[in-house]
This record gives structure tokens, C-alpha cells and sequence, in this order.
């Protein structure tokens, strides 16, 4: 009753008509071009249509192991950033007073870093000869230097990087929410801190970890300019392998194809992911 | 007292957030270096990069297309997505739910190819590239981290207050302008953080709808990179990351989103 | 009226600005838009504008170009508007051609001459266990991974139908990289830290490079660098053709061209061009120029989804 | 300042009717109580009025005027929220200038008017501070005020008083009803305090599952229930089961094996089940030794004795184990008795209600 | 369970005292109530009792075993929040079940005295609910059966039954007081009930700005209040300011120009300004007419009748325009007195207390 059926639909149809617009559209015109067949060198044929570019994704292996590297990568990426951001949220939100500004401000800033820059911050940092395995040879503690980059682990460090400030502030926002005379109420019950945060802090913030787990995950499985600079020619996503058969082949349908296939698994996921954490959370 | 974050945990968030400072640190330091070439440790001590950088016009160009493209675009996708985010969560019209994760396509759908395609259509319409244009985009690719953020944030207001302001004689919008929209406005800074940093960082989707002679500073820097970096693309983050925190430290002081974020 | 370039950017467009456009705008009055990105991303851009082109004039590499000249997305080169026609070397305009070759680069061998005090001789130096972890190849979606490996297969006995030999041979070398680099400035930190010894880059990279201070060299191994031909050429649909005619006799001309070569280290195609010292040891020129082998564009442009599929199957998976 | 009229008003929601047909008509300047256990429409009903809540089903007039689908703003009825729902963005004063500043008040008289009426709920001191500083019972106060402040044509209060102390409370009733007497607001008041409703009131109506039981001044309601359920619902009963000996002026009325009570006009047959209710402060106690028994006397023990400051309360075992309750003043000679004290009890007839035994569940829906 | 001692306990927030060396011993099984105004730090001592708030000064000893710094989980004290603080994402059941999970109690034992404790509290069958499906009152009953479930040594309950009506506040005041004579719990209860607080506990805590103003038995509270804001907060008091006119056992305190009332022991010298307190239920009003005036009867005017069911309260007009309120049972022959009814009133001197002016401030910090 507050709004009205009408004003509602007045009111998000500026959004759905500029997202129509600028974004449906295009994407649908897209979408008969990923059912073309691509001849290299010739370009699209037309006339012809095919299914082959979406079948080659279940049946090809290297497209398979791509496929699920990225959501491997997502995942691992994801869970990271939770378990990491998470004793960060709870300090800005529970930690002394005094710090919360500088805390956050400091969550805030790297935000601002250049992809690009970044990237080549943590290729200095990171290489065979950067600062950490220099340093670690020289402290003796280590003989040959540790891959850290152009490997998955060179991605995740990376990825980790990027998509963590996003979910410490929807963290803290949850954590934030959490009424603290229900955690009171716990320790009363007998609860120790430890078992007060499984049983009552983590599924009350449960909403916050879903939030920002998709949005982490989401980001992550569609990152294109990290992995490509620090995963290397040898760790490829699906973001970079649309990025090659878009740009370097000009392969578009077999690339249109691709990206379909990764928004629909994508944004499945997320629905599912949404409904399993709301039953976990006690909301369902 | 009782439920103050163990050691352990201020460990491991001390510990985060040096791993967070980690290649700002070092994307200062470069910026100071002598050589021509990017380098860590730098070697020689100059402010010579942040004098060529904000004496090149070329850059000075891109940082001014690029903050004209990121405050443009989030402030249409605040007003268009909080709005939409408003509608939704009223519950107003059917199938709010399908339409809020619609909205995150665009976080996923890979933005070369909502680049490329986007191209396609404007040329289709024979509209070509541009600031409009660009701001559309970027409006698209920003307005999913606002409708989240604005959900997230509304499902912590209480009804009742906005009820209590209609009753007050406030009509539907005066009663979101007056009560509602102040009690989310912190939820919407990060909201509006997070879009900002996106539409700061994006070259996919910019690169192909730049108009001729149009650049952006992701894109600039992006496309150097290809032919040779220099420690200017350092100085350049490092100025960017002082005003961000200058602008960040005002808005803490106006708004206290911190209590919020 | 404006002038709409699909360029390179970085030091790329400043040279491009300093040795053409300057020239372009004061002989006709024009003035030059640029939009700066890199090959792909005007191939992309072209294709997807189907013919409407906003770009008057595009940079692209041989491959490209001969892709989208078969899609004619491209217009042919009107040879008589080109003054300079004449001068260029063969190869680079043929008739009715849709492009134009604008300089010539190379897939040479880079090296650190404080490693390598013996500068590489050939391409199996790479091979050679000394080196094991001290190498980096381009990955194929550049230029230089793909040249490369035609390169190694040519050497090992494969033709450009059947690259077994060469697949071979770059699964062979794979342990001993270091990184299959997709970012040219990833090179220039692996060298510069001295991570690497020896990588097949290109010539005029270098060049720059050096300039700037990293400890790089070239060297032109003796079965031949494998030559890079990037094109200018006209969009279909491009607004101002007459122009796009004039601006492209600009950059042949042979001020342009040594104006290009000097500041870029851009082998001239334009034989009038004459070279300093300096320039001359890098750019290909003389016998390392009479050495390159270009392997056919329109083979290369059929092949290259298949050798990309195979090279991320087979070598770096 | 005007009359409300609610006619045949219906919600209902999924298959559930939650107010059925209610009609209730308010006079101009009148004060009325919805009194009625927890989850029975009283909500509800209120924000239909405010048109927060769209009725299924009758009509709401103002004056007349048909005001059933005006949006809320434009209704001018004041809404004490019983959650307060106070702006926690805005100090006290800027809460309570809210309505007004909607009806362009400005300057030097929106800030008299607010300083009268924060006076008027003794917060004048606080009206610069942020309702998360202030203490529950402030904060209801606050919520009076706003609503209050720019003179709404009727007042709607959902549970104003229930988190005040005693003594607050009775304060800020008789501040209320001043008020409503002075600007004569039509008033629609909720609460579960029968007391406040009593004395506040001009008419009651008494509320059961979404259905009016009995609309009436309250003595009536009080003296003369219309059913079981409101005289059950109405002062502190005890409730027994019996069966029906006798009807009409001289009933009786069987508790257990061994105890009969006489009770005028039992609303149920001769040997029916039935559900007796008698208020605690209908029966009177003395010690058994006191005074002479007479013919109605109920002899019996004190089981348990409850001191409540002005009222002492017995629990009285009587014959076949039926124990009843039964309150005295504090003050009285009866205040003193021990557990294990006999006593007895004795009960006006007429204060007796017998009714059949399934008409007086008290609890609405849970 | 176990015996209760706080000793000279102390709560200071930046530079206000909150508590100020407040000693209260609880003896094994007590129920002691903490009675006071808003704000005066019943919550406080609560939470510094559970572990939830660390004392600044002062010790807590739970049977001469130094508690005062022990986390909450090992204190084995329940408390019961004014906010309910249940787990949202946790069914009734599972609220309750919470501690004596943490106590290892498992399967068939676990889940019998859940149902039992449910049971206690009516809701045995919302067990499957959440919370946010249960209205207040039902929620506050959950809150109270997951404290007692755990049986832990000691109780605290923070106003646990502000939030139900009056009925079942009554049942639930007689189910608690029975569970913890049964359990033998040890029992703090705050609440700003008066009547409740008098009803339930063996001895009564009255504080003030966090200082102790009296703690004894609640007869004893109400009879011989210690000071001048005990005798105003318990009870229903009328408020005068008067002269001492003599003292002793023949005092006699000036009202007005024309009011002298005759108050035993005045706590104030002759001649002093005075606040003179009476309860309205010490006033005794007959009208004018009924019976011979004795020699303290006052004569005065009904100016106001409040009807509030079991009682009726009357606002008289005494001589120079003293407004006094008095009370009497609905059920008796001065219930039906109307406004400008001439009556008289009696007052027992010893029910008149009489305080110097300045002792009586009731409202705590704001
Ligand atoms: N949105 C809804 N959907 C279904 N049932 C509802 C809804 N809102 C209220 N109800 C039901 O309607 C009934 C009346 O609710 P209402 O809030 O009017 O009760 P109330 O009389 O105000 O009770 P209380 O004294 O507890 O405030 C309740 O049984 C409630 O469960
Ligand atoms: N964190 C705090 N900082 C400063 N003052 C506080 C804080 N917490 C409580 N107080 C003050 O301490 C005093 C006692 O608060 P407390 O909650 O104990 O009151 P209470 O007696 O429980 O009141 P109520 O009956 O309203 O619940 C109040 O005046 C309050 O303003
Ligand atoms: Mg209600
Ligand atoms: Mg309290």
C-alpha cells in the first residue's frame, strides 16, 4: 500500500528501458550470432546455423577443463575472500572504536588502484626474481624461488586483491546488523566466544556472506584483465578464452557461444546459492 | 568487553589489510623511481613522473573524461537504481524477485562482449560512439552494485517509518525523500563506491565506444602499456588513490557512513 | 574536416603524431582524430560496425587485415592517389590490395648482453640447457608467439599446413619457460630484473627499451626472423577516403618513413629511406631484411584458430 | 473536529478474515477504546483508518466524507504507531515538527508549537537529543507528540502508554484525555489495559476475533457483559466450569461435587455445562471468626496470600477443592490474614456470570 | 540454587556514575526485585551480574566464589533481556534447547524438557515458529522459558512480563513465582511495575540514580517507606507541597491557605517547606451527606470520576483549591458519586508522609 502497483511500475521503468536499451538489446543481437558457423580467414557464413559452438563446450575437454577451472577459480576466490574478510569485518565492527575510520579508509583505498598498475605491483612482488622470493632467498629460508606468478596462484592472489574490499564492506554491513544482545544472550547460555560466533554471529550474517560471496563470485568468474596478465598464457579462464576467440580470432560466434553458456551457469548458480543460505540462515 | 574480537582475529585482519596496502605501497614507490621503466625497488628518489603526468595534456584529457564518465554514471544509476530498488522492494509489481537477479547480468555477462555488442547496436543505429553513449554503458555496467547495495540497505529500514510519514501528510516520494532516502544514504556510499571504481577501471566495454580523440585514463593507461610502461602510469594510481582518500575522509566527515558501510 | 585514425597507442601515437600527423595536417589542412587500441580491437571494432565505419584510416597487423579484406569490411587502396606508390619495397601494396604494409618489424631474438656476453645466433639457442628457466616465449595470441612458432616448425621440417613439427618442438621448450607472456611489458620487467636471458621479441621493442635503460639487445638469428608487416588500410564505409588516400602517402613518404624508423626503430618500406648507425643495427635492413620470412597472411589468417586451439592443448595446458 | 464512521469494514487476508464487518461509529470530539486480546484486528483496524492497510471489504467516512481510498496524506488523521516508529535521523524537535512542516508551518510558529507540545509530554529539555538516546518511555512520549503536533482531525493511538511506569502512565493518561478534551479530537485509542481503556473512555468496544462483542460506555461493559467472552475478558475473573441447577432470578449454578453458588440469571439451561466467571473484586473475604455467617457464606481456607501494594489478593481453597481468587484493599482488616486461615467468601448473585460452556475462549488467534 | 552477594559494585560511563556502591545479598532461593524509576541502572547492575558488562568497582560473589571477573558461559546464570534478544534463525524449540545443548543435555532427555518448559510458558505448541512469527508477548514467553531451561544457579529477569496484557501477566506472574519456588532458583527480577515487584519478591530493591534507597520486605515498603522518593514511587501517591505546622505524634502539616491535614511524625522541622505525600488508597471518601463528619473528615467537591473497572478514582476540590485524588472500589456505595457531589475525606495520619521539600525528585536522569 505505501506504493501503489502503478508508481511502482513508474518508478523501475527508467531502469528497464535504459537496460533494455543498452544492454538487452545489443546482447539479443548477439544472441543468433553464437548459432553461426565461423570459417577462419572468411568470417561468418551466413545463411548457415548451427548448434556446434554450444555443443563444443560440453564435448570439447580443454573447454570442459576451462570451464571448470573458472568456477574452481571462482570459488576458491570466493571462499578466500570470505574467510580473510571476514576477521577484518569483525574487527572494523567490533574492534575499538578508534579504528574503524582509518580501517575502513584502508579497505577503501586500493579500490582505487589501476587494474593495469596493479598487475604489474604484484608481477614485481610476485615474479621468479620480485621482492618476496628475493627476500626469501636471502633470508635462506628458501633455494629455488616459489611460482607465485603466471599460475593460479598468481590469479588468486591477484583476484583476492581486487574482489576483497567489496566483501568486507557488505560484511561489516551484516555483522553491523547483528543485534549484539543476542550474542550476549548466547555467552549466558553457556556459550564460549568461539561457539557464540558459529552458532549465532555467522548464520545471523548469513545474507552478508551470501551477498558478498556472489557478488565476489560473479566478479571473479567474469574477471578478464588479471588473469590475463597474471595467470599467463598457461592458466586461462573463460573470460580470457572469450577474450582470445572475440579479439584474436574474431570468432564471435563460437565467443557469443561461450559467454551465453557462462551468464546462464552464472546466474544459476546464484540462485541457487541464494536459496540454499536462506534455509541455512533459518528464513526460508 | 566480553565479545571484543579475539587476538586472533586482529591477527589475521592486521595482517589483511597490510596484504590490501601491499602493491599501493609498491605502486607509490615505483612512481618515485628514476629509470623510465617501471621498477621495484626504485632507484633515485624524483617527483619528475607526477610533474610529466599532470603536465601531459593527453592524461589530463583521460582524467577528466574518466571522472566526468564515473560521477555521471553513478549519479543515473543512483537515481535510476534506487528507484527501481524503491519499486522492488515495495514488492509493488510481480516477479520482483526475477527482476532483481536479472539486474546482475551485466555483472557476469563478459564485458568484451557487451563491449562489441554494444558497438554493433550503436553503429546499427548509426549513433557511433561518445560521451552519451558511454555514459549509457557505463550507467549499465555500474546500476547492478547500486540496486544491491539499495536492496540490502532498505531491507534494514523499518516500514513503519515511512508509513509514519504518510500519515504525517507526507506524500509517497516526500516520505522516502525525507525518511527513507537519509536512512539508507550510507548503504548507498558504498553502493555508490563500489560503481564508481568500476566505471573508474573499466577499458572493455570504454575502449570500443570512445569516440575519436575521446580517452580515458584505464583505457590510456591500458592501451600504453602495450608499448611501454613508465613509472607516469604509477604516479598517475598514486594521485588517483590521495584524492580518492581526500574525498573519502570528507564524505566520512559529512555523512559518518562508516557507521553504516 | 577530421580525420578518424585507428591507431597504436602508447609511444606508438607520439611518434605517429610527431612524423605524420603533424605532416598530414599542415599539407591539407585537416585535422586527425585518433583513436588508440590495438590490432584486435580494431579488427573488432570494424567488424562490428559492418561496414559503417567511423575510422577513416586503421593500423593492423598483415593477418587481420587480410581476415577482414576477406570479409570486405575493407576498401581497396587506390594506388594512384599514392604518390610513393613506386618507391615502396615489393610486397608491400599489391594491386587492388585492400591494404598497405607501413613499415616492417621483425620476430627476432631479444637478449641480455650482460648474460649473454655471445650474442644468440639462432633460434635453437633457446633450446639450449643453459638457458633452461631463463626463457620466455610469446604466448600465440600475440604476434611473436605465433611467428615463432612457424619459425621452430619451418626449422624442424613442417610447412604451413602441418605444424606437428613445431607443436613439437614448442612442447619440448615449454619446462624451461619461464612465461608465455601476452603483455610485451611483461618482457620488459622479466628482463629488467634479469629473470630472463633471451626471448623472441621484437626489434623496435627493443630499441625503446634499451633507451630506456633495460639491459636488452637484438639479435637476428640465422635462419631468419620471421617479418611483420602492419597495415594501414581503409574501412568500408570509411567518411573521408580521399583524405584516409592522403594520409597514408604521408606516413610512405620517405621523411615519414625515416622519421618512423629513427624514433620507432620501424623498418622502412620506402626505399629512399637512409638509416643512422643506431637505427640501422636493429631494424631489419640488408641482409637480416633479405633473411625475413613472411609467412602468408591468408594462410596464416585460416590457420590460426587451429593452431591457437592445438598451442593451448598442447604446449601450454 | 470530526466524525468517524466505520462501516461494515472487512479485511481478510489469504483465507483468513481478520476484521469481519466491523462498524463503529465515533462522534464528533468523542473518545473510543478497542479493547480486545492479542492478535483479534485492533491493529489492523487502526491502519485501515490511517489507509495503511486497503480493506477488503465496507467503508470509512470522515464527515461524511468517503475517505476509504484516500491515500494516507491526505486524510489528516493522526497514527500513535505502537511501535513508536519515530524518524531515528531526526532530533526530537524535527521529529515532532514533521506533520507540521507538511502543512507549511514554518519559522517562529513551528518552533512555539513544537515547544508546546513537547511540553505538553514532559520532554521539552530533550528536544535537541536522537530518539536512539532516549529511554522507551520517552520515546512512546515522542511518538504522541508527532502525532499530536499539527492537529489532526482524529487521533489514532495503537498501545501509546505500555511502556511507561506506573505512575507516568497515569500521568500521561489524564494528559491525554485533557487534551483530547481541550482540541475535542475525534479519538480511536488501542490498548491491552482494560483500566485505561475504562477510564479513558467515553464508549469501549470490546473485540474478538475481528468481530465486536459489545460496544457500550464502560460501566456497562463492566456491570453488564453482553457475553461470556466480554465479562471474562473485562476485570480480573475467575473462570470455573459448573453445571446449571437453577435459572432465572434465583439461579444456582453447581461447581464441583460439593459447591453451589447462587447467580441471577444464568445464560444457560438447567443442567447445561457451563462457564462461570466471577471478578475477584466482586467477592468479599473475612476471617471465619469474624462476623456471623450468613445464609450465602462460602467457608474456606486461605492457600496463598499475593500483597500488591494497595490490594492484597487470596487464593481461596473452598469445598471439593475449588480454589478462587478474591482481592481486598491493603488498608482493610481483611489484609492480614496467613495461609491456613479459614475464611469466607461472599459473592453477589449478581456478579455471577454463567454462560454456555464454549462461548468464552479468551486468546484470539495466536 | 546458590546465594547472591554484590558488594559495593560500581558502574561509571566516561564521567557519570551510573551505579554507586550498591550492596545487595541475595540469600539461596530469594526472589528480590529491583524496583526504580528509568534509568537508574537496574539494567546495569543486571548485565554486571551476568558478565555482560564489566563492574568499575565493587564485587560479585556467587556462593563466596569471586565472580566478578568470570566470562557469562561459566557464570551458570540465566538472564532473561528486556529486548527478548532471541535467535532469530532459531525455532522456539531451538531457543530453548540453546543452553542446555552447551550443558551436553541430548536427544530424548533434550527434547522432554523442552516440551516441558514450553509447556510452563503456554507455548508448547508454537514450538516449531520463529520468533519473528510470534507476537511480543509470546516472544517475551519464549525469552523467559530459554533463561530457566538450563536450571542455572541464579535468575535474572530484566522486566520479562512488560510486554503481555493483563490477564496473562497475572497467570504468568503465578507460573513464575511457582517455578522458582519449586526450582529454588535464586531470582533478581527488574521491573518498573510496582504491583508485580510487590507481588512476586521476598524483599524489594528500590534504587534512585543508582544509589540504594531502600531494600527490605514489600510490606515494609509500602508501610514505612525510608525516605521521601520511596513514599512518592510506591504506590499511587498524591503530591502536595505544605508547611510543617507541628511535629511528633500529633503533627500537623499546613496545605494551602485553608488545608491542615494531621500527619504522624512529620521527617521535617516546624516551619519547614514540606512535600506531603498520600496514597490515593489511603483516602477514604463518603459523600457529604452519608454519615455524622467526624473530626478529620475534610470536606470537598468531586471535580472528576475515573472509572477503570474494579476501581474508581476521584480528583476532590478541597478547600483553597486543593486537588487531591482518592480511590475506591467500584463494587461498594461510593462508586457512583458524580462530579460536584459534595463529599468528605478521610485520611489516616499515619499514611501521611510528610518529607522535606527537596528529597522527592522521582524521575531518574533523563
Ligand atoms: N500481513 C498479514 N498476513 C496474514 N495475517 C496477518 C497479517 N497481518 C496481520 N495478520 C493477522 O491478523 C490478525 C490481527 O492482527 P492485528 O495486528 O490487527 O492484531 P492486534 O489486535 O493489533 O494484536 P496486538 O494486541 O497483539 O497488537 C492477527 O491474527 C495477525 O496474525
Ligand atoms: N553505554 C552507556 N554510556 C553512557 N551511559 C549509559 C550507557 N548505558 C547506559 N547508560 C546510562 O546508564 C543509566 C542506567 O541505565 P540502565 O539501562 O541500567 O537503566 P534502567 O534502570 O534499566 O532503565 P529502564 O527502566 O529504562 O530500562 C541510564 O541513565 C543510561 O542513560
Ligand atoms: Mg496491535
Ligand atoms: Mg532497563
Amino acid at each position: 500500500m505505501i506504493i501503489r502497483r502503478r508508481t511502482g511500475a513508474a518508478l523501475i521503468s527508467p531502469l528497464a528501458l535504459v537496460l533494455i536499451a543498452c544492454f538487452a538489446a545489443p546482447i539479443i543481437l548477439m544472441l543468433p550470432t553464437s548459432f553461426r558457423e565461423y570459417l577462419p580467414g572468411m568470417g561468418i557464413t551466413p545463411g548457415s546455423w548451427t548448434i556446434d559452438n554450444y555443443a563444443q563446450i560440453i564435448l570439447d575437454d580443454y573447454y570442459r577443463e576451462v570451464v571448470w577451472r573458472t568456477f574452481g577459480l571462482g570459488l576458491l576466490v570466493t571462499a578466500i575472500a570470505l574467510a580473510i574478510g571476514y576477521p577484518l569485518a569483525l574487527m572494523i565492527v567490533r574492534g575499538p572504536e578508534r579504528w574503524r575510520v582509518p580501517l575502513i579508509l584502508l579497505v577503501v583505498f586500493p579500490m582505487m588502484l589501476n587494474l593495469v598498475v596493479r598487475s604489474f605491483g604484484w608481477i614485481a612482488l610476485l615474479a621468479n626474481r620480485g621482492l618476496l622470493n628475493n627476500l626469501l632467498i636471502d633470508l635462506g629460508l628458501i633455494d629455488t624461488p616459489l611460482k607465485l606468478m603466471f599460475n593460479m596462484t598468481g590469479v588468486v592472489i591477484g583476484l583476492v586483491h581486487i574482489y576483497l574490499p567489496f566483501m568486507v564492506l557488505m560484511l561489516v554491513a551484516a555483522i553491523q546488523a547483528v543485534p549484539r544482545d543476542v550474542e550476549a544472550a548466547a555467552s549466558t547460555l553457556g556459550a564460549g566466544r568461539i561457539r557464540s560466533f558459529f552458532m549465532v554471529t555467522l548464520p545471523l550474517t548469513a545474507s552478508g556472506i551470501l551477498a558478498g560471496s556472489i557478488l565476489v563470485f560473479v566478479l571473479t568468474i567474469s574477471a578478464l584483465v588479471t588473469p590475463r596478465m597474471l595467470g599467463g598464457a598457461t592458466y586461462r579462464v573463460l573470460a580470457t578464452v572469450i577474450y582470445d576467440e572475440y579479439m584474436q580470432l574474431l570468432n564471435w560466434p563460437g565467443g557469443a557461444a561461450l559467454a551465453f553458456a557462462l551468464t546462464l551457469a552464472a546466474l544459476v548458480i546464484v540462485w541457487a546459492s541464494g536459496r540454499l543460505a536462506k534455509r541455512w540462515g533459518g528464513m526460508a | 568487553m566480553t565479545l571484543a574480537p579475539g587476538r586472533i582475529v586482529a591477527i589475521i585482519a592486521v595482517l589483511v589489510v597490510i596484504f590490501l596496502q601491499v602493491p599501493v605501497i609498491v605502486t607509490m614507490l615505483a612512481a618515485v623511481s628514476t629509470t623510465s621503466y617501471l621498477t621495484i625497488p626504485p632507484q633515485g628518489l624524483t617527483l619528475h613522473w607526477f610533474a610529466e603526468v599532470l603536465s601531459d595534456p593527453e592524461y589530463l584529457k583521460a582524467i577528466r573524461l574518466s571522472l566526468i564518465l564515473a560521477v555521471s554514471s553513478t549519479t543515473l544509476s543512483l537515481v535510476l537504481g534506487v528507484a527501481a530498488a524503491w519499486a522492488i522492494h515495495s514488492r509493488a509489481l510481480p516477479g520482483s524477485e526475477a527482476i532483481a537477479s536479472f539486474l546482475m547480468a551485466p555483472l557476469v555477462f563478459p564485458s568484451v562482449v557487451i563491449g562489441v555488442a554494444l558497438l554493433q547496436y550503436v553503429s546499427l543505429l548509426r549513433l557511433y560512439g561518445g560521451t552519451g553513449v558511454l555514459i549509457a554503458a557505463h550507467v549499465v555496467i555500474t546500476v547492478p552494485y547500486i540496486v544491491r547495495a539499495a536492496l540490502s540497505s532498505l531491507g534494514g529500514v523499518d516500514r513503519s517509518l515511512e508509513e509514519a510519514a504518510r500519515v504525517l501528510g507526507a506524500t509517497g516520494f516526500e516520505a522516502f525523500r525525507l525518511v527513507t532516502l537519509p536512512l539508507i544514504r550510507p548503504g548507498l556510499v558504498a553502493g555508490a563506491l563500489f560503481a564508481l571504481v568500476t566505471s573508474l577501471d573499466n577499458v572493455p566495454v570504454t575502449i570500443f565506444l570512445l569516440a575519436p580523440g575521446q580517452q580515458t585514463l584505464p583505457v590510456l593507461i591500458f592501451s600504453s602499456v602495450e608499448h611501454g610502461v613508465d613509472p607516469g602510469v604509477a604516479a598517475i594510481s598514486t594521485i588517483m588513490i590521495i584524492l580518492t582518500g581526500l574525498i573519502l575522509l570528507i564524505a566520512e566527515r559529512r555523512t559518518g557512513f562508516h557507521r553504516f558501510v | 574536416e577530421e580525420l578518424v585514425i585507428a591507431t597504436f597507442g602508447g609511444s606508438f601515437a607520439e611518434d605517429t603524431k610527431t612524423c605524420h600527423i603533424a605532416a598530414f595536417e599542415k599539407a591539407t589542412g585537416a585535422t586527425v582524430a585518433m583513436k588508440v587500441g590495438s590490432s584486435v580491437q580494431h579488427a573488432a571494432a570494424i567488424r562490428a560496425m559492418g561496414g559503417r565505419s567511423q575510422f577513416d584510416v586503421a593500423y593492423m597487423d598483415d593477418s587481420l587485415a587480410t581476415q577482414l579484406a576477406n570479409e570486405k569490411l575493407l576498401s581497396p587502396i587506390d594506388a594512384a592517389k599514392l604518390s610513393n606508390a613506386a618507391d615502396l619495397i615489393p610486397g608491400a601494396l599489391t594491386d587492388g590490395g585492400r591494404f598497405v604494409v607501413f613499415m616492417l618489424g621483425a620476430t627476432a631474438l631479444a637478449y641480455n648482453p650482460e648474460m649473454m656476453p655471445e650474442p644468440p645466433t639462432s633460434w635453437s639457442d633457446l633450446a639450449d640447457p643453459k638457458w633452461a628457466g631463463k626463457i620466455a616465449l610469446g604466448d600465440i595470441t600475440g604476434t611473436s608467439g605465433m611467428q615463432f612458432l612457424l619459425a621452430l616448425n619451418k626449422m624442424h621440417g613442417g610447412t604451413i599446413d602441418n605444424v606437428d613439427p613445431g607443436i613439437a618442438a614448442a612442447k619440448a621448450l615449454a619446462p624451461s619457460v619461464v612465461t608465455f607472456y601476452t603483455q610485451a611489458d611483461q618482457i620488459v620487467s622479466l628482463f629488467e630484473r634479469g629473470e630472463i636471458a633471451m626471448a623472441p621479441w621484437y626489434p623496435d621493442r627493443v630499441g625503446s627499451a634499451a633507451d630506456k635503460g633495460v639491459k636488452v639487445a637484438v639479435a637476428y638469428p640465422k635462419e631468419g626472423a620471421v617479418g611483420i608487416r602492419p597495415t594501414l588500410s581503409v574501412p568500408e564505409g570509411a567518411p573521408h577516403p580521399d583524405l584516409a588516400h592522403k594520409f597514408i602517402d604521408v606516413v610512405l613518404s620517405p621523411e615519414g618513413q625515416a622519421c618512423f624508423a629513427e624514433r620507432k626503430y620501424a623498418g622502412p618500406v620506402n626505399t629512399r629511406v637512409e638509416l643512422s648507425d643506431k637505427v640501422a643495427a636493429i631494424v631489419p635492413t640488408g641482409e637480416a631484411r633479405d633473411n625475413l620470412w613472411f609467412p602468408d597472411p591468408q594462410a596464416v589468417a585460416e590457420n590460426l584458430p587451429n593452431w591457437t586451439r592445438r598451442w593451448q592443448r598442447e604446449v601450454t595446458r | 473536529m470530526a466524525k468517524l464512521t466505520i462501516d461494515r469494514l472487512h479485511k481478510r487476508y489469504g483465507d483468513s478474515d481478520v476484521v469481519r464487518d466491523v462498524s463503529i461509529s465515533v462522534a464528533d470530539g468523542e473518545f473510543v477504546s478497542l479493547l480486545g486480546p492479542s492478535g483479534c484486528g485492533k491493529t489492523t483496524i487502526l491502519r485501515m483508518v490511517a489507509g495503511l492497510i486497503e480493506p477488503s471489504g465496507g467503508r470509512i467516512l470522515a464527515d461524511d466524507e468517503d475517505i476509504t481510498r484516500a491515500p494516507p496524506h491526505k486524510r489528516r488523521i493522526g497514527l500513535v504507531f505502537q511501535s513508536y516508529a519515530l524518524f531515528p535521523h531526526l532530533t526530537v524537535a524535527e521529529n515532532v515538527a514533521f506533520g507540521m512542516k507538511r502543512q507549511g508551518v514554518r519559522g517562529a510558529e513551528l518552533a512555539g508549537r513544537v515547544k508546546e507540545v513537547l511540553a505538553l509530554v514532559r520532554l521539552d529539555h530533550l528536544a535537541g537529543r536522537y530518539p536512539r538516546q532516549m529511554s522507551g518511555g520517552q520515546q512512546q512520549r515522542v511518538a504522541i507528540a508527532r502525532a499530536v503536533a499539527p492537529r489532526p482531525r482524529m487521533l489514532l493511538f495503537d498501545e501509546p502508554l505500555s511502556n511507561l511506569d506506573a505512575q507516568l502512565r497515569d500521568e500521561m493518561q489524564i494528559e491525554l484525555k485533557r487534551l483530547q478534551g481541550r482540541l475535542g479530537i475525534t479519538s480511536l485509542f488501542v490498548t491491552h489495559d482494560q483500566s485505561e481503556a475504562l477510564s479513558l473512555s467515553d464508549r469501549v468496544c470490546v473485540l474478538a476475533h475481528g468481530v465486536i462483542q459489545q460496544f457500550d460506555a464502560p460501566e456497562a461493559i463492566y456491570a453488564r457483559p453482553a457475553n461470556g467472552f466480554v465479562a471474562s475478558f473485562i476485570g480480573r475473573p475467575n473462570r470455573l466450569s459448573g453445571q446449571v441447577d437453577a435459572t432465572g432470578e434465583a439461579g444456582r449454578v453447581r461447581i464441583g461435587p460439593a459447591l453451589t453458588l447462587r447467580a441471577t440469571h444464568p445464560q444457560a439451561p438447567v443442567g447445561a455445562a457451563a462457564e462461570v466467571i466471577i471478578r475477584q473484586e466482586a467477592i468479599r473475604i473475612r476471617p471465619a471468626s469474624a462476623s456471623p455467617q450468613g445464609d450465602d457464606d462460602i467457608p474456606g481456607i486461605v492457600a496463598f496470600r499475593s500483597f500488591t501494594g494497595a490490594r492484597v489478593q487470596y487464593v481461596v481453597r473452598l469445598a471439593g477443592d475449588v480454589e478462587i481468587i478474591a482481592e481486598t484493599s491493603s488498608a482493610g482488616p481483611e489484609a492480614g490474614l496467613v495461609p491456613g486461615a479459614p475464611v469466607v467468601l461472599s459473592i453477589d448473585p449478581g456478579q455471577v456470570f454463567v454462560m454456555p460452556a464454549a462461548t468464552t475462549a479468551t486468546e484470539g488467534a495466536p
